[in-house]
């Protein structure tokens, strides 16, 4: 007799699937209120990322394209992978007399960045931050690499480093 | 059939690459499969496809270091792998940490492991032939990766815990999107069953396929729900409890039958353990410090030190044997996929193609654990 | 033959123009044409519409970038296929390679001739009629077939070997449908089929063994169409693509109407056989005289087929072999067998519903 | 318009059928053999023996030929070309033939044809009826004698069949 039943319990099991799918089908057809993705292009624009989000090694600067860093290169000694590479110059105070360094350029490999997030805890200056940018793709690996000091910016006055 | 047709008429035997660019075997692996017809008689596994040597580069890095690797193991336990080192470590220096942090790591493990159950069931789905299981489970799972992005900052490679603590405290949102999802999981895991478990095609699909006897577990070495499935009582949170587990009440989901239909229901009851575990502790978080301050280079005692945590594929291990320098002289993952799949051919000898997806899917394998 | 008044100005048209033989054959290429046509929009069309159902079956929305509600995005990727080159194995066997998607594209096109879009709109009205479709669509399996084996790769030879087995078994459901229910209609010409259904559908004039008919034809249907849950053939996450792994560009396309074709023909043969194919539910519309109002029922009651076959295929698993082996001989085969004499008895005791 | 499509389906058979014969691929042989069998039931459909036609397609073209591939992958030198038979045995093949062909053609010939009018075509319900008929015309004996052989065939699957099943427990 399983032989009947089996064809029973069958045919049932399948049905309570396609009650679960079918309602799904015709609260979407009906309303869309159940989609779940999200139109990517579209909502380009008004797409806010959570604020801790981890996008991109960025390094802050102020309205007067300021950063704070002061080439200590702590976070290129830090970074497991490589990715940062500070490159500075000496000049000497004219204050102290002292030589000091000064940020010629930083740049950042994002190709081989993790977002481990190691750099921007070391940082003794909180100089760097994270960006929320995910428009990472290029065509260009080289596009990949950034500097991520603007052109033209300085040390924020009265750094202590 | 040889017996029957004698020695004149002789079925030929072939060989069939599966991977490593294949669909079912969820990354580069290459199973070779020694087919006749459609039943298979041999399964060899081929590994080293994406190998990185992470273990070596562990023994360049520093502990602080180290952590972020192991997101990279079993990425979709990124969060229970962070935590094993972090807690090796943590013994091997004597830091304790507060309860907030174990409370803050256990939740975050135990959603870990229902965002890695909630793929493992849409890929499950999958691999059977049911496409639309993928969507449904990554609804879930979507919620789950939004509270990791808002905590963490990251929805797969979290990093989230480090040495001394987690990175950031949790998100005042938190608590409220937990509490949300715990109510959607409880009226979504029933659709789970009716959608698949209770499904006569599934059930036939799994059900006294890819069997794998307990002593055959325990001798292969099989761990996680894997070897649940076959009655072996494994799970490292009842064995050596860690962090906030031993303060909560939940059940070893065991059961006996040992074919991928019971791997199958142990990985389903454990998501509604995972939901009973979560429910404990979101009310009570203990306030307290969310990171302990620890050394900027972090120098382990010479000696060594192993730390065993229950991911969502099983028993993981770190053994680190350091020689008091500032990074492990050798550090060794003990990874739970790897001593799974071994077993592979094992279940899947006499059985069809079609098995051989299934039984890898109730294995739950993720390549780069295996391969590391 | 096509009766529809535009057709018969067309038909004298042609007659009027040039002597009769070569305005037969003209007119011989103008419908097969037709039915190129038919073909290609009909496929089109339906790719379109199982994305979409897809979609929403998913919790997403499927195509709605191109054209209003998508409609266009399968045009596009028929412009982005036939762009495509097109590759092949070295070692192929070329000949039986590139003939196999021919094979299936031209069973389906034959088989479409007789499918009774409208009581005008029907090309091949042949007194045999669904038994000619059966058999023609048993002839497009050798396509898959060479597909398979022709292609040199192990795994399109597997969803071949897959095919013929499947085939094979399912026709033989398939076939038994129509016994049973060629049993209460006395006849296998379409028209003849449909106008015996103004007295109620099949499904109803038959009752419960026309229903069980119904459901074994759906199971078996969806065997023949190759779909979720026997889509064994080209069973994705075992043997990449099955039998058209090797295919790519305009030859796959092919392979893709046609999968699509063949459902739109399963599913005109259920219409036919159990729903009352163009006639209006419950002769609604008998008495008004709209254009096309027999392609309108039709094309609804079609539809809707192919919708419930799109709901199958987008819950249910994937059957292993030996499990699609053991459903039809186990339990569709003996249960269809037992139908067919419980129908024969109910013509014979004339138990049959009749308004 | 019926001769030339009479003339290409001839063509096709004789063409494809001597292919089929001398091609060495196996596989090749049997697709060529397939489109014999379909030319022939197109001619079926010609003569208005609808039934018939289609009956061919579904046994011949749908069955046989499919069984026949599934069979030919079982062998295993399916790859390599098929040997070539030696001299006296194609001589021998080659007699036997012509003298079958030479046969066929005098019966042909000597038979007096007359040509038959355009006759309704046969409905199911004749072929039905010739079938189980015991009276003059009729084919009751036949098709219980075939079916018979059928009922053993499908036993003698079946006692294959388990064979098996009884090895492997």
């Amino acid at each position: 007799m399983s032989y009947f039943s089996d064809i029973i319990q069958g045919t049932k099991s399948l049905l309570t699937g396609m009650r679960i799918t079918g309602n799904y089908f015709f609260k979407n057809f009906l309303t869309r209120k159940d989609v779940i993705t999200q139109q990517y292009p579209d909502n380009k624009d008004t797409l806010k990322m959570f604020d801790r989000f981890r996008g991109e090694v960025t390094l802050a600067h102020n309205e007067n394209n300021e950063h704070r860093c002061d080439a200590c290169t702590t976070c290129e000694k830090t970074c497991p992978n490589g990715s940062l590479e500070v490159i500075w110059d000496k000049y000497k105070d004219p204050e102290t007399g002292r030589n000091k360094r000064v940020l010629v350029k930083h740049i950042y490999h994002l190709e081989m960045c993790t977002m481990c997030g190691l750099c921007i805890e070391v940082c003794p200056t909180n100089a760097l931050e994270w960006g929320q940018d995910f428009h990472h793709a290029s065509y260009d690996r080289g596009q990949l690499t950034k500097v991520l000091n603007k052109p033209g910016s300085k040390v924020v006055a009265g750094l202590k480093g | 059939m040889e017996d029957f047709l004698g020695e004149n008429i002789k079925t030929q035997e072939y060989f069939l690459n599966m991977g490593p660019q294949h669909p079912a075997t969820h990354g580069v692996l290459r199973l070779l499969l020694k087919l006749d017809g459609e039943i298979v008689h041999n399964v060899d596994m081929d590994l080293g496809y994406i190998h990185r040597s992470i273990e070596k580069m562990c023994e360049r890095d520093t502990y602080k270091q180290i952590v972020h690797l192991t997101d990279r193991l079993d990425y979709l336990s990124a969060h229970i792998n962070n935590e094993a080192v972090c807690l090796l470590v943590e013994d091997a220096l004597n830091i304790e940490v507060s309860d907030r942090i174990k409370v803050i790591r256990t939740i975050m493990s135990e959603l870990t492991r229902l965002s890695s159950h909630a793929l493992w069931w849409g890929v499950m789905g999958m691999d059977i032939g049911a496409l639309t299981t993928f969507m449904y489970a990554f609804r879930e799972r979507e919620l789950i990766n939004d509270i990791f992005e808002e905590t963490c900052g990251a929805r797969l490679t979290m990093n989230y815990n480090v040495i001394g603590g987690v990175r950031y405290d949790l998100h005042e949102n938190f608590v409220k999107r937990v509490k949300a999802l715990l109510a959607q999981l409880k009226q979504k895991l029933p659709e789970y069953d009716k959608l698949l478990t209770g499904n006569v095609i599934f059930r036939k699909r799994l059900e006294g396929i890819g069997y794998i006897s307990k002593e055959d577990a325990i001798a292969y070495g099989l761990n996680g729900p894997t070897a649940r499935g076959s009655g072996v009582s494994c799970d490292i949170r009842k064995i050596h409890p860690y962090s906030a587990y031993d303060r909560v009440d939940f059940e070893e989901s065991i059961f006996t039958e040992g074919d991928s239909y019971a791997r199958y229901k142990v990985r389903i009851k454990e998501m509604w353990q995972s939901v009973h575990i979560i429910e404990q502790l979101i009310d009570k978080i203990p306030e307290g410090e969310f990171r302990h301050k620890t050394k900027a280079l972090i120098k382990l005692p010479p000696g060594d030190y192993l730390q065993r945590v229950e991911t969502a594929r099983g028993d993981f291990g770190v053994y680190v044997h350091s020689d008091g320098k500032k990074s492990p002289y050798r550090m060794k993952f003990r990874s739970p996929g790897f001593a799974n799949l071994a077993a592979l051919n094992k279940m899947a000898k006499g059985l069809k193609i079609a098995d051989i997806v299934a039984i890898l899917s109730t294995i739950d394998i993720v390549v780069p654990d295996i391969d590391r | 033959m096509i009766r529809l008044s535009i057709f018969t100005q067309i038909h004298e048209w042609l007659y009027s123009l040039m002597p009769a033989s070569s305005a037969h054959i003209l007119e011989l290429v103008l419908i097969a044409a037709a039915y190129l046509g038919i073909f290609a929009i009909l496929g089109l069309l339906l790719v379109w519409l199982e994305r979409r159902v897809a979609g929403f079956f998913q919790l997403r929305l499927g195509p709605n970038r191109v054209g209003p509600i998508g409609l266009f995005q399968t045009i596009a990727d028929a412009l982005k296929l036939v762009s495509k080159e097109l590759t092949g194995t070295v070692k192929a066997d070329h000949f039986l390679y590139g003939a196999a998607p021919y094979f299936i594209i031209t069973t389906a096109l034959m088989a479409m001739a007789l499918i009774p879009f409208s009581q005008e709109i029907h090309a091949f009205d042949i007194n045999i009629g669904v038994f000619f479709i059966a058999s023609v669509s048993s002839v497009g399996v050798v396509g898959i077939f060479l597909a398979g084996w022709a292609s040199n790769n192990k795994y399109s030879l597997i969803g071949g070997m897959r095919t013929g087995i499947q085939m094979i078994s399912y026709e033989l459901s398939i076939g038994m449908v129509i016994v049973t229910m060629t049993t209460l209609a006395g006849t296998l010409q379409i028209s003849e089929l449909i106008e015996m259904q103004r007295n109620g559908w099949f499904i109803i004039q038959g009752h419960f063994p026309a229903i069980l008919a119904f459901m074994i034809f759906m199971i078996a249907g969806t065997a023949e169409s190759n779909r979720v849950p026997f889509d064994l053939v080209e069973a994705e996450s075992e043997l990449g693509a099955g039998f058209h792994t090797e295919y790519s560009g305009m030859n796959f396309a092919y392979f893709f109407l046609a999968e699509f074709v063949n459902l739109f023909i399963i599913s005109s043969i259920a219409v036919v056989l159990f729903f009352g194919g163009w006639l209006a539910p419950f002769g609604i519309t008998d008495g008004l005289h709209i254009p096309f109002i027999g392609l309108f029922w039709f094309g609804l009651k079609v539809t809707a087929i192919i919708f419930i076959f799109m709901w199958f295929r987008w819950t249910f698993p994937r059957f292993r072999i030996d499990q699609l082996l053991t459903l039809e001989w186990k339990y569709l085969l003996p249960i269809n067998m037992v139908n067919i004499v419980v129908m024969a008895l109910m013509v014979w005791l004339g138990l049959i519903i009749k308004f | 318009m019926e001769r030339i499509i009479f003339y290409i389906l001839s063509i096709i058979i004789v063409v494809f059928a001597g292919l089929s014969v001398v091609n060495r691929n196996i596989m090749r042989s049997i697709i060529y053999l397939l489109f014999v069998l379909l030319a022939f039931a197109g001619l079926y459909f010609m003569m208005e023996f609808n039934f018939l036609g289609a009956v061919q397609m579904t046994v011949y073209a749908g069955g046989i030929i499919v069984l026949y591939i599934n069979s030919i992958m079982l062998v295993e030198r399916i790859n390599s070309p098929l040997d070539v038979a030696k001299l006296w045995r194609r001589i021998l093949a080659g007699v036997i033939s012509v003298a079958g062909a030479i046969m066929a053609l005098f019966a042909i010939w000597s038979y007096d044809f007359t040509e038959v009018g355009d006759e309704s075509s046969i409905t199911i319900q004749d072929v039905g009826k010739s079938v189980l008929n015991y009276g003059e015309h009729g084919y009751i004996l036949p098709f219980e004698v075939i079916s018979m052989l059928l009922l053993a065939a499908m036993v003698g699957a079946i006692v294959i069949a388990k064979t098996k099943k009884r090895n492997a427990n």
